[in-house]
C-alpha cells in the first residue's frame, strides 16, 4: 500500500465541501469511475464546511502524489494552499465558485438556479393555480451558496407569479435527516392552505413528500419544488406526486473527467465553464428517469 | 530485565510513537513534504497542547474547535471593519482566552460531567459563529500561507509554549493544582484551593494557546467560517489519547503530546497517500481515534 | 430552617422540570401562532415518538452509570440494513425488520461486552463506536439512500390508530415498558443500584457484567426500533439518519433529571424530557427563528437547566 | 483435639500486588460458632484475607475449606450463595438509593420479576427495629452520617440467612452506644449459631466480645490463640513484633492564650455553640452519632456555610467562607471520611501529603523538588507508613495506611489550630501512638488542637477539655479534673442539661 501513481502518471484529487448528500456523492462516484476508466488514480475528501480542514486535505493531496486536484470551494479560503500546491506543479480545477486560482473552473451560479427552481415552481403555479396560491421556501443559511440559491427562489417567484403568496422562508438548517418531514408537518400545520413547497435541495424536498403524503394533502393542487436530480426525486416525478420539478446537473464528474482528459492530453482549455444543467418536470421526466431502474 | 522492564512501562508510549512515526515516514518518504508537515504538525500540536493541559485537569473538551471558529469570525470581522491587524489579533487571543475562562468558570461552578457541558458549549458556540455568516472574508495583505516566515514564527510559538507548559506542569505548584483538579474535588475544596479559580485559568491559558491556531486559520484561510477547524476535533482527541494523556486519571505528559501529534500529522496524510476513497479516509481517521483510544484510555483492571 | 430549604429542594427536585415545560407551554402558547391547537400537540407528540423511543434506552443505560452516544449510528446503520434488504434484497418485511432489530441488539451488546472487557470509560466506546456506525452507514450504499419501501412497512410510521399516530402508541409503550421495568421490578433495582455503586453491586452478588451488556442492549434495541419507525415515516433509509442524537439524547435524559454520574433518575422525568425538546423544536420552527438562533437559543436553555438542576443538587456534587 | 468441627479453613493463600505480597501463605482455621477475631497492624492484609474469603478479589494460590468443601476461587455470588456476608471497612453502599433498598440491594424479596416497594421498606423497618435503631428507611444512604452508614451495611448482611459473619472494622465509624448494639446483635447472632469473624483495632472489645484470636503481620500468620489465654501486652506484642508500651503519653505542654474563639454559632444543623481553645491545648469534642460534631469543624473550617455566630482567630474577628480562608487564618481540618474529603487516591503518596502546602515549598512558582522528597519522607518516616515506595497510589494502601496519609497531609500545611476529627479511626495501636505523641508534640509546640473521636477511651486520654455535643447543642464543657467516663455519656446523650451557662 504505498503511495504513488499508477502507470498513467495522473491521479486526481476531489475535494468536497460535504459528502453526506446524494449529490455530491453522485460527483464524487462518477468522477471516480471515469478515472478508474482512465486508469487514473483517484482520492477524494470532505472537509465538511471546515475550510482549514480543505487547506490540509489539499497538502495531503499534494503529498499523496495527486497532480489535479477537483476543488469544490465556496470562497477564497483555500486559493493560498491551492497556489502553494500549483506552485509545486498541480493543475487546480476549481468547481462551483471562481477564485483567483485555478487553471481551470467549472462555474455553477447558485442564485440563478435559484431563478430557474422558482421559474418552474411559477410555471405550475400559474397553470396550476391560476397564478395564485400559497407556498413556502425553504432555504438553508447553512452556507452562502445555499443562500444565494435561496434567494434566487424567490426573486424568481415574485417576478413571474406575483399574486402567490410567500407565506414564510424557513431557515431550515442543517443536511440534518428528518428536519425536512420535521418543518413541513408544522408547516402543513400552521397553514392549512398550502399549495406547495419550493426547495434548495432534493434531500429535504423529499422528506417534504412523505410528509405531504402522510398529511393526505398529495393532490394535483400541491407542489414541491427542488434542485440536485437525486434518483429519489425524480422518481417522485416521474410516480405522479406532488414532487413537481428538480434541476439535473449533467453528471459534473464526466464532464470534469473530460476536461482533466485535455488537460493532460496537453491541451489549453478556456477558463471558465458554466456547468450545464436542466430543469425537469413532468413534460421532460422520461428523458432523465428510467423507471425500470 | 527488570530495568528494561521498568523502562518500557515508563516510556512505552514514547516508544511507540516513535516506532509509528519512522515507519511512517519510511512509507511517504518520497513525497513527504517538510514543509506540509510543519504546517500541520505546528497546528496539531498547539491544539493538542492546549487540549492537553484541559485534559490533565480531567475535562475531555468538546468545545474548542467551535471557540475557535467564534474566534475566527470575529478577527475576520474586526479586520474588515478596518481595525489595524494588531488590533484585530489581540482582541482574538483575549476572546479566545474570554471564551476558555468562561467555559472554566462554568465547569468548575456547575459540577456535571464535562464533557455535557462542552457539548452543549459546542453547541452553542457553532449557533453563534453560523450567526456571524458562513464565511468571512478579511482584507489579508499577503500570502500567509506561502511564507516560510509566518510558520517559522508560529513554530517559535509552540516551543515557547511547550517550554512554558512543561515547567508549569512539572516544576510549579499550579501544575502540582492541575493534576489536582482532574481527582476529587471535595478534597480539593478541604486543601483549601478555589477550584473554579483555578479551572478558570487553566482554561484561560488553554485559550491563549488555541488562540494561535485560531490566528493560523485567519491567515491561511484568508479569513474567518463557522465550521472552521471542526474537523480537527477527533484528530486532535486522538493525538493527545495517542500521546498518552489521560483524561480520566491526569496522566500524561506533554512530550507524549508532541509524538502524538506528529503520529496523527503522519497517519493523516497516509490516508492521501494510499488513495483511499472518501468513506474509507473518514473511517481511517476514526480509526486511529478508536485504536489510540483502545490502547490508551483503558481504565486500570485493579 | 435547615429542613424547610430542604423541602424546597425536594420539591423541585420532584416538580422543577414540570414547571419547566409548564413555563415553555405557556411561552409558547402566547407567542407562537397555532401552537396550542389539538392537531400541532398531536404533531409534536409525533415529531417526538421517534427520539423519545431512543431516549428510555439511552436513560436506562445512564441510570446504570454509562453513556451512550452510539444511538444515532445504531439507527443509521440499522436503517440502512433494513431498507438494503427491503428494497435491494428483497426480502419480507418481518425478516428485514428482525434482521434490524437484532444487529440494533448486537451493537448495543458489543457496546457493553467492549466497556467491560477492555476497561474503556463507556462515553469513550460509544462515542467510537457512534463515528464507526457513521463511517459504515456510509458504505452500505456509497452514501446513497434507500427508497421505495413497501407500502404495508409504510403504515408504522405514517399510519393512525384512530386519530392517534402508530409511532405515538409505539412511544407510550416504551414509557410504560420502561416505567414498569425501573420502579417495579427487581431488574430496575438492580440497574439503579449498578449506576450508584459498581462494587457495591457486584458484591452484593449482581451479576453486573450481564447486566450492563443488558442494559446497553436495550438501547441498541430502541434505537433500532426508533430506526423502523424512521424509515417508515421518511419513506427512505438514509446514512446521516440520527446524526445529532448522542448530543439530543444526552440533554433530554438530564433535562429530566437522570444524573450523568448514574444512579439517579426517573423515566417520567426524562419523557418530559422529550417533550420539552420536542417543544422547543416546533415552537421555535413555528415563530420562524433562524435555524442557526435555534440551536443557540436550545443551547442556553439547556445549560440554564443543567445549571439549575446542579444548584438543587449542589451537596450531592459527584464526579463522573 | 477439639470437638468442635471447623466451619471454615483457609489455606496456603497467597495474594500479591506489585511492589507488595498482601498476604503471604496464610492457613487458619474457624470453628463452627466462635467469634474469631482477626487482628494485625495497618497492612497486615487482614481486609485482604477476608476479600479473598467473599470472592471479593481472586488469590494467587491457595484454598478455601467451606464445610468440608474445597474451593480454589469464590465469586460474591457464590460467597453469599453459601451464607458468607462480609462487611468491609469501606463501604459497599449504593448512595443514591434508599437504606431499605441498600439492605436488599440485588436480592429479591419476593419471587416473580416485580418488586414491591412498600413491602421491602417495612421489612428493612422491622430489621432496623430489631436492631434497635431509629433510621428512616426511605432516605437516600448518601445523606445519612457514616455511623448510620455502617448500621445499613450491618443491617444488610444480618437481613440474610447469613451463616458467616464477617465484620472488618465494624466499630471504626460508631460510638459507644452504637457499639454496644452492634456486639449485643452479634451475640444473639452467635446464640443461633451463626460464626463470626471479626476484625477491629480496638483491643478491649475483643477481649469483650471474641473466643479465639488470631494474628497477622507483614502479610503472614503469627497465630491464634484462645482470647482467655492471652493478655493485651502480649497481644500487641504479637501483632508488632516488638515490645510496645501502650498508654497516652503524658504532656508537659504550657496552655496558653487564647487560639479560638466561638461565639453562638449556628448553621449546618447546630445551634448557638461556644468555645474557646487555647493555644497548647487539646480539646476534645464527645458525641453520640449525628451529634453534630463533624458538622460544627466543616462550619469552623468554612467548608459549609455559618447562619450566624462569630468566630474569632487569635483574638480577631473573623469571617472565614471558604476552606482557602480558614487556611490562611492557620486552621488546618483533617476530615472524618477520607475517600470523599481527604485524600487525592489516584496520586501518590508524595504528591498527597505536599499538596496542601505546595505554596509553603516553592520558590515563587517552582516546586522546591528535594524538600518536597524530604517532606514525605519525613512523614513517612513518622507514622510508618507501610508501602514500596513515595510513589505508591493512595488508593492501593491499607485503610490505616490511607488514613496516615490524610493526617500527614493537613500537617504539612503547618497550621496553628489543627482539627483533628475521629484521626485514629482504623489506625493500629503502633501507629495510634505516633499520632498521640504528634498531637502532643504540636500542643507542646504551642499550636491549638481539637480532636472530635468517638473512642471514648483515647478522648479521656489525650484532652485537656472535652465539650459534649448533643444534638446540634452543646450540653457540657468538662475540665480534666471533672472526666468521668459516664458522666460524659450522659451529658452527650442529652441527659444533662449542663455548661449552658458555660
Ligand atoms: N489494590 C491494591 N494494590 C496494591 N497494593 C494493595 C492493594 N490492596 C491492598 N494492598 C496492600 O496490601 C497490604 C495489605 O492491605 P490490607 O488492606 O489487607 O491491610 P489491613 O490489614 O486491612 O490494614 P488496615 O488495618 O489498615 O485496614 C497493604 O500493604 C496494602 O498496601
Ligand atoms: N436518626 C437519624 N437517621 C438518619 N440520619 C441521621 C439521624 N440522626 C442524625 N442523622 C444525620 O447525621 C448527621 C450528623 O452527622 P455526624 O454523624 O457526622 O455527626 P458527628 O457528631 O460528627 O458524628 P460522628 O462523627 O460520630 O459520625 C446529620 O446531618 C443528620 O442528618
Ligand atoms: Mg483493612
Ligand atoms: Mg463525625
Amino acid at each position: 500500500g504505498k503511495g504513488g501513481t499508477s502507470g498513467s502518471g495522473v491521479k486526481v484529487g476531489f475535494l468536497a465541501p460535504t459528502l453526506q448528500t446524494e449529490f455530491m456523492i453522485g460527483i464524487d462516484e462518477k468522477l471516480h469511475e471515469e478515472c478508474d476508466n482512465r486508469g487514473w488514480d483517484y482520492v477524494s475528501a470532505s472537509f465538511d464546511n471546515d475550510s482549514a480542514a480543505a487547506v490540509s486535505a489539499i497538502e495531503n493531496m499534494v503529498t499523496g502524489n495527486c497532480n489535479y486536484i477537483v476543488a469544490m470551494v465556496s470562497d477564497t479560503s483555500c486559493d493560498d494552499a491551492l497556489k502553494a500546491a500549483q506552485e509545486k506543479g498541480v493543475k487546480i480545477i476549481e468547481c462551483g465558485v471562481e477564485t483567483a486560482v485555478h487553471d481551470l473552473v467549472l462555474k455553477t451560479d447558485q442564485y440563478s438556479i435559484g431563478t430557474q427552481i422558482g421559474d418552474m415552481a411559477a410555471d405550475w403555479l400559474n397553470s396550476q393555480l391560476g397564478g395564485e396560491g400559497n407556498i413556502v421556501v425553504y432555504t438553508t443559511y447553512q452556507n452562502q451558496d445555499m443562500q444565494d440559491r435561496g434567494q434566487g427562489i424567490q426573486d424568481a417567484i415574485k417576478e413571474k407569479a406575483p399574486n402567490v403568496n410567500i407565506l414564510e422562508v424557513v431557515d431550515i438548517g442543517k443536511d440534518v435527516v428528518g428536519s425536512g418531514t420535521t418543518t413541513t408537518e408544522t408547516m402543513l400545520q400552521k397553514y392549512s392552505n398550502l399549495n406547495g413547497i419550493v426547495c434548495y435541495g432534493d434531500a429535504a424536498a423529499v422528506e417534504s413528500v412523505e410528509a405531504v403524503k402522510a398529511a393526505g394533502k398529495d393532490n394535483e393542487n400541491f407542489g414541491v419544488f427542488a434542485c440536485d436530480g437525486t434518483n429519489q426525486a425524480l422518481k417522485g416525478i416521474n410516480d405522479g406526486t406532488c414532487m413537481r420539478g428538480t434541476m439535473y446537473f449533467e453528471p459534473i464528474g464526466s464532464v470534469m473527467a473530460e476536461y482533466i482528459q485535455q488537460m493532460v492530453d496537453g491541451k489549453t482549455v478556456d477558463e471558465a465553464v458554466e456547468t450545464p444543467i436542466h430543469a425537469v418536470t413532468k413534460a421532460n421526466i422520461a428523458d432523465y428517469y428510467k423507471a425500470d431502474k | 530485565m527488570k530495568t528494561v522492564r521498568s523502562f518500557y512501562d515508563k516510556y512505552h508510549m514514547e516508544i511507540g510513537n516513535i516506532v509509528l512515526i519512522l515507519v511512517l515516514a519510511i512509507v511517504l518518504f518520497p513525497r513527504l513534504s517538510a514543509d506540509y508537515v510543519l504546517h500541520q504538525f505546528v497546528i496539531i500540536v498547539l491544539l493538542t497542547m492546549g487540549l492537553s493541559l484541559e485534559m490533565l485537569s480531567g475535562v475531555l473538551d468538546f468545545a474548542f474547535m467551535a471557540e475557535i471558529a467564534m474566534t475566527t469570525c470575529l478577527g475576520g470581522l474586526c479586520l474588515r471593519a478596518g481595525f489595524p491587524v494588531w488590533v484585530s489579533l489581540t482582541v482574538m487571543i483575549l476572546a479566545q482566552m474570554l471564551f476558555g475562562m468562561a467555559k472554566g468558570l462554568l465547569i468548575g461552578k456547575i459540577r456535571v460531567n464535562p464533557i455535557l457541558l462542552t457539548f452543549i458549549l459546542q453547541q452553542i458556540y457553532q449557533g453563534i459563529a453560523a450567526v456571524f455568516g458562513d464565511a468571512i472574508q478579511a482584507p489579508i495583505p499577503r500570502d500567509y500561507y506561502g511564507s516560510y516566515m509566518f510558520w517559522m514564527i508560529f513554530s517559535g510559538i509552540a516551543v515557547v509554549i511547550y517550554v512554558f507548559l512543561q515547567l508549569l506542569l512539572t516544576h510549579t505548584y499550579y501544575g502540582k493544582y492541575v493534576r489536582m483538579l482532574g481527582e476529587n474535588e471535595t478534597s480539593v475544596k478541604n486543601s483549601g484551593i478555589r477550584f473554579d479559580i483555578c479551572r478558570m485559568i487553566i482554561c484561560g491559558i488553554s485559550g491563549i494557546v488555541f488562540a494561535q491556531v485560531a490566528l493560523i486559520f485567519l491567515f491561511i484561510t484568508n479569513g474567518g467560517s463557522a465550521g472552521i477547524g471542526r474537523r480537527y476535533l477527533y484528530p486532535v482527541i486522538a493525538a493527545a489519547c495517542l500521546g498518552g494523556i489521560n483524561f480520566l486519571k491526569g496522566k500524561g505528559n506533554l512530550r507524549g503530546t508532541v509524538l502524538g501529534s506528529l503520529s496523527m500529522v503522519l497517519l493523516l496524510n497516509l490516508s492521501a497517500g494510499l488513495s483511499l476513497y472518501s468513506y474509507f479516509s473518514y473511517i481511517w481517521e476514526i480509526a486511529i481515534l478508536v485504536i489510540a483510544v483502545v490502547i490508551f484510555a483503558r481504565e486500570s483492571k485493579n | 430552617m435547615e429542613k424547610t430549604s430542604n423541602k424546597f429542594i425536594t420539591f423541585y427536585k420532584k416538580f422543577g422540570i414540570y414547571v419547566f415545560l409548564a413555563a415553555v407551554v405557556i411561552i409558547f402558547s402566547i407567542i407562537a401562532p397555532n401552537f396550542l391547537s389539538v392537531a400541532n400537540l398531536i404533531n409534536i407528540l409525533r415529531q417526538v415518538s421517534i427520539f423519545g423511543i431512543v431516549v428510555i434506552g439511552v436513560t436506562m443505560v445512564m441510570i446504570g452509570g454509562g453513556m451512550d452516544l452510539s444511538v444515532g449510528g445504531i439507527m443509521a446503520v440499522v436503517g440502512m440494513v433494513m431498507g438494503y434488504c427491503m428494497v435491494n434484497v428483497g426480502l419480507p418485511i418481518p425478516v428485514a425488520v428482525i434482521i434490524g432489530i437484532a444487529l440494533g441488539v448486537a451493537f448495543g451488546a458489543i457496546n457493553g461486552v467492549v466497556a467491560i472487557k477492555l476497561h474503556i470509560a463507556p462515553i469513550i466506546v460509544t462515542l467510537a463506536m457512534m463515528l464507526v456506525l457513521q463511517g459504515v452507514a456510509y458504505l452500505i450504499t456509497g452514501g446513497y439512500p434507500i427508497t421505495g419501501m413497501p407500502k404495508a412497512f409504510l403504515t408504522v410510521g405514517q399510519g393512525y390508530v384512530g386519530p392517534v399516530p402508530i409511532p405515538v402508541i409505539l412511544f407510550v409503550i416504551f414509557i410504560v415498558f420502561g416505567w414498569i421495568v425501573m420502579n417495579k421490578t427487581y431488574l430496575g433495582r438492580n440497574i439503579y443500584a449498578l449506576g450508584g455503586n459498581k462494587e457495591a453491586a457486584r458484591l452484593a452478588g449482581i451479576n453486573v457484567n450481564k447486566l450492563t451488556v443488558l442494559v446497553y442492549s436495550f438501547a441498541g434495541f430502541a434505537a433500532s426500533i426508533a430506526a423502523i419507525i424512521m424509515v417508515a415515516r421518511t419513506n427512505a433509509s438514509q446514512p446521516g439518519a440520527g446524526s445529532s442524537y448522542a448530543f439530543d439524547c444526552m440533554t433530554a435524559a438530564c433535562l429530566g433529571g437522570v444524573s450523568i454520574a448514574g444512579g439517579e433518575g426517573k423515566i417520567s422525568g426524562t419523557v418530559v424530557g422529550v417533550i420539552i425538546l420536542g417543544i422547543l423544536d416546533n415552537g421555535l420552527v413555528l415563530m420562524g427563528v433562524n435555524s442557526n438562533f435555534q440551536s443557540v437559543i436550545k443551547g442556553l436553555i439547556l445549560l440554564l437547566a443543567v445549571a439549575i438542576d446542579c444548584y438543587q443538587g449542589g451537596q450531592k456534587r459527584k464526579k463522573a | 483435639m477439639n470437638s468442635v468441627k471447623n466451619i471454615l479453613s483457609v489455606k496456603n493463600i497467597v495474594k500479591t500486588y506489585p511492589g507488595v505480597i498482601a498476604i503471604n501463605d496464610v492457613s487458619f482455621d474457624v470453628e463452627e460458632g466462635e467469634i474469631h477475631a482477626l487482628i494485625g497492624e495497618n497492612g497486615a492484609g487482614k481486609s485482604t484475607l477476608i476479600k479473598v474469603l467473599s470472592g471479593a478479589i481472586v488469590p494467587d494460590s491457595g484454598t478455601i475449606e467451606l464445610e468440608g468443601k474445597q474451593y480454589n476461587q469464590m465469586t460474591p455470588k457464590l460467597a453469599k450463595d453459601l451464607g458468607i456476608e462480609v462487611i468491609y471497612q469501606e463501604f459497599t453502599l449504593v448512595p443514591g438509593i434508599s437504606a431499605a433498598e441498600n439492605v436488599f440491594l440485588g436480592d429479591k424479596t419476593k419471587p416473580g420479576a416485580f418488586c414491591d416497594i412498600k413491602d421491602r421498606e417495612a421489612r428493612a423497618k422491622k430489621i432496623f427495629d430489631d436492631l434497635q435503631v431509629d433510621i428512616d428507611v426511605s432516605r437516600p444512604v448518601k445523606t445519612m452520617s457514616p455511623a448510620h452508614q455502617q448500621l445499613v451495611e450491618i443491617a444488610k448482611a444480618v437481613s440474610r440467612n447469613v451463616k458467616i459473619l464477617i465484620m472488618d472494622e465494624p466499630t471504626a465509624p460508631l460510638t459507644v452506644s452504637e457499639v454496644e448494639t452492634l456486639f449485643r446483635i452479634v451475640r444473639e447472632l452467635k446464640a443461633k449459631g451463626v460464626t463470626i469473624i471479626f476484625i477491629s483495632h480496638r483491643l478491649e472489645e475483643l477481649f469483650e466480645l471474641a473466643d479465639r484470636v488470631t494474628v497477622m503481620r507483614d502479610g503472614c500468620y503469627v497465630g491464634t490463640e484462645n482470647i482467655k489465654d492471652i493478655d493485651r501486652q502480649k497481644l500487641i506484642t504479637m501483632m508488632a513484633g516488638r515490645e510496645l508500651k501502650e498508654s497516652y503519653p503524658s504532656r508537659t505542654s504550657q496552655i496558653g492564650e487564647e487560639a479560638l474563639r466561638v461565639e453562638h454559632l449556628t448553621g449546618n444543623g447546630d445551634h448557638d455553640i461556644s468555645f474557646t481553645l487555647h493555644r497548647g491545648e487539646i480539646l476534645g469534642f464527645a458525641g453520640l452519632v449525628g451529634a453534630g460534631r463533624t458538622e460544627l469543624m466543616r462550619v469552623i473550617y468554612g467548608a459549609d456555610p455559618i447562619e450566624s455566630g462569630k468566630i474569632f482567630v487569635n483574638g480577631k474577628e473573623t469571617n472565614i467562607r471558604t476552606c482557602q480562608q480558614a487556611i490562611q487564618h492557620g486552621i488546618g481540618y483533617i476530615p472524618e471520611d477520607r475517600k470523599a474529603h481527604g485524600a487525592f487516591l489516584r496520586m501518590s503518596i508524595k504528591w498527597n501529603v505536599v499538596v496542601n502546602n505546595l505554596r509553603g515549598i516553592s520558590k515563587g512558582p517552582f516546586v522546591d523538588e528535594k524538600l518536597e522528597n524530604r517532606i514525605a519522607e519525613d512523614y513517612e518516616e513518622k507514622f510508618q507508613i507501610k508501602t514500596p515506595s513515595l510513589e505508591q497510589r493512595v488508593e492501593n494502601l491499607s485503610g490505616g495506611n490511607q488514613q496516615k496519609v490524610v493526617i500527614a497531609k493537613t500537617l504539612a500545611a503547618n497550621s496553628e489550630i489543627i482539627i483533628f476529627d475521629e484521626p485514629t479511626r482504623g489506625i493500629d495501636v503502633g501507629a495510634k501512638q505516633e499520632i498521640y505523641k504528634l498531637m502532643n508534640q504540636l500542643a507542646g509546640e504551642g499550636k491549638a488542637i481539637i480532636m472530635v473521636s468517638s473512642d471514648m477511651p483515647e478522648l479521656l486520654g489525650m484532652s485537656d477539655r472535652i465539650i459534649t455535643i448533643y444534638e446540634g447543642r452543646k450540653t457540657g464543657e468538662l475540665a480534666k479534673s471533672e472526666f468521668d467516663q459516664n458522666y460524659i455519656l450522659d451529658l452527650a446523650s442529652g441527659g444533662e442539661e449542663h455548661g449552658k451557662n458555660k
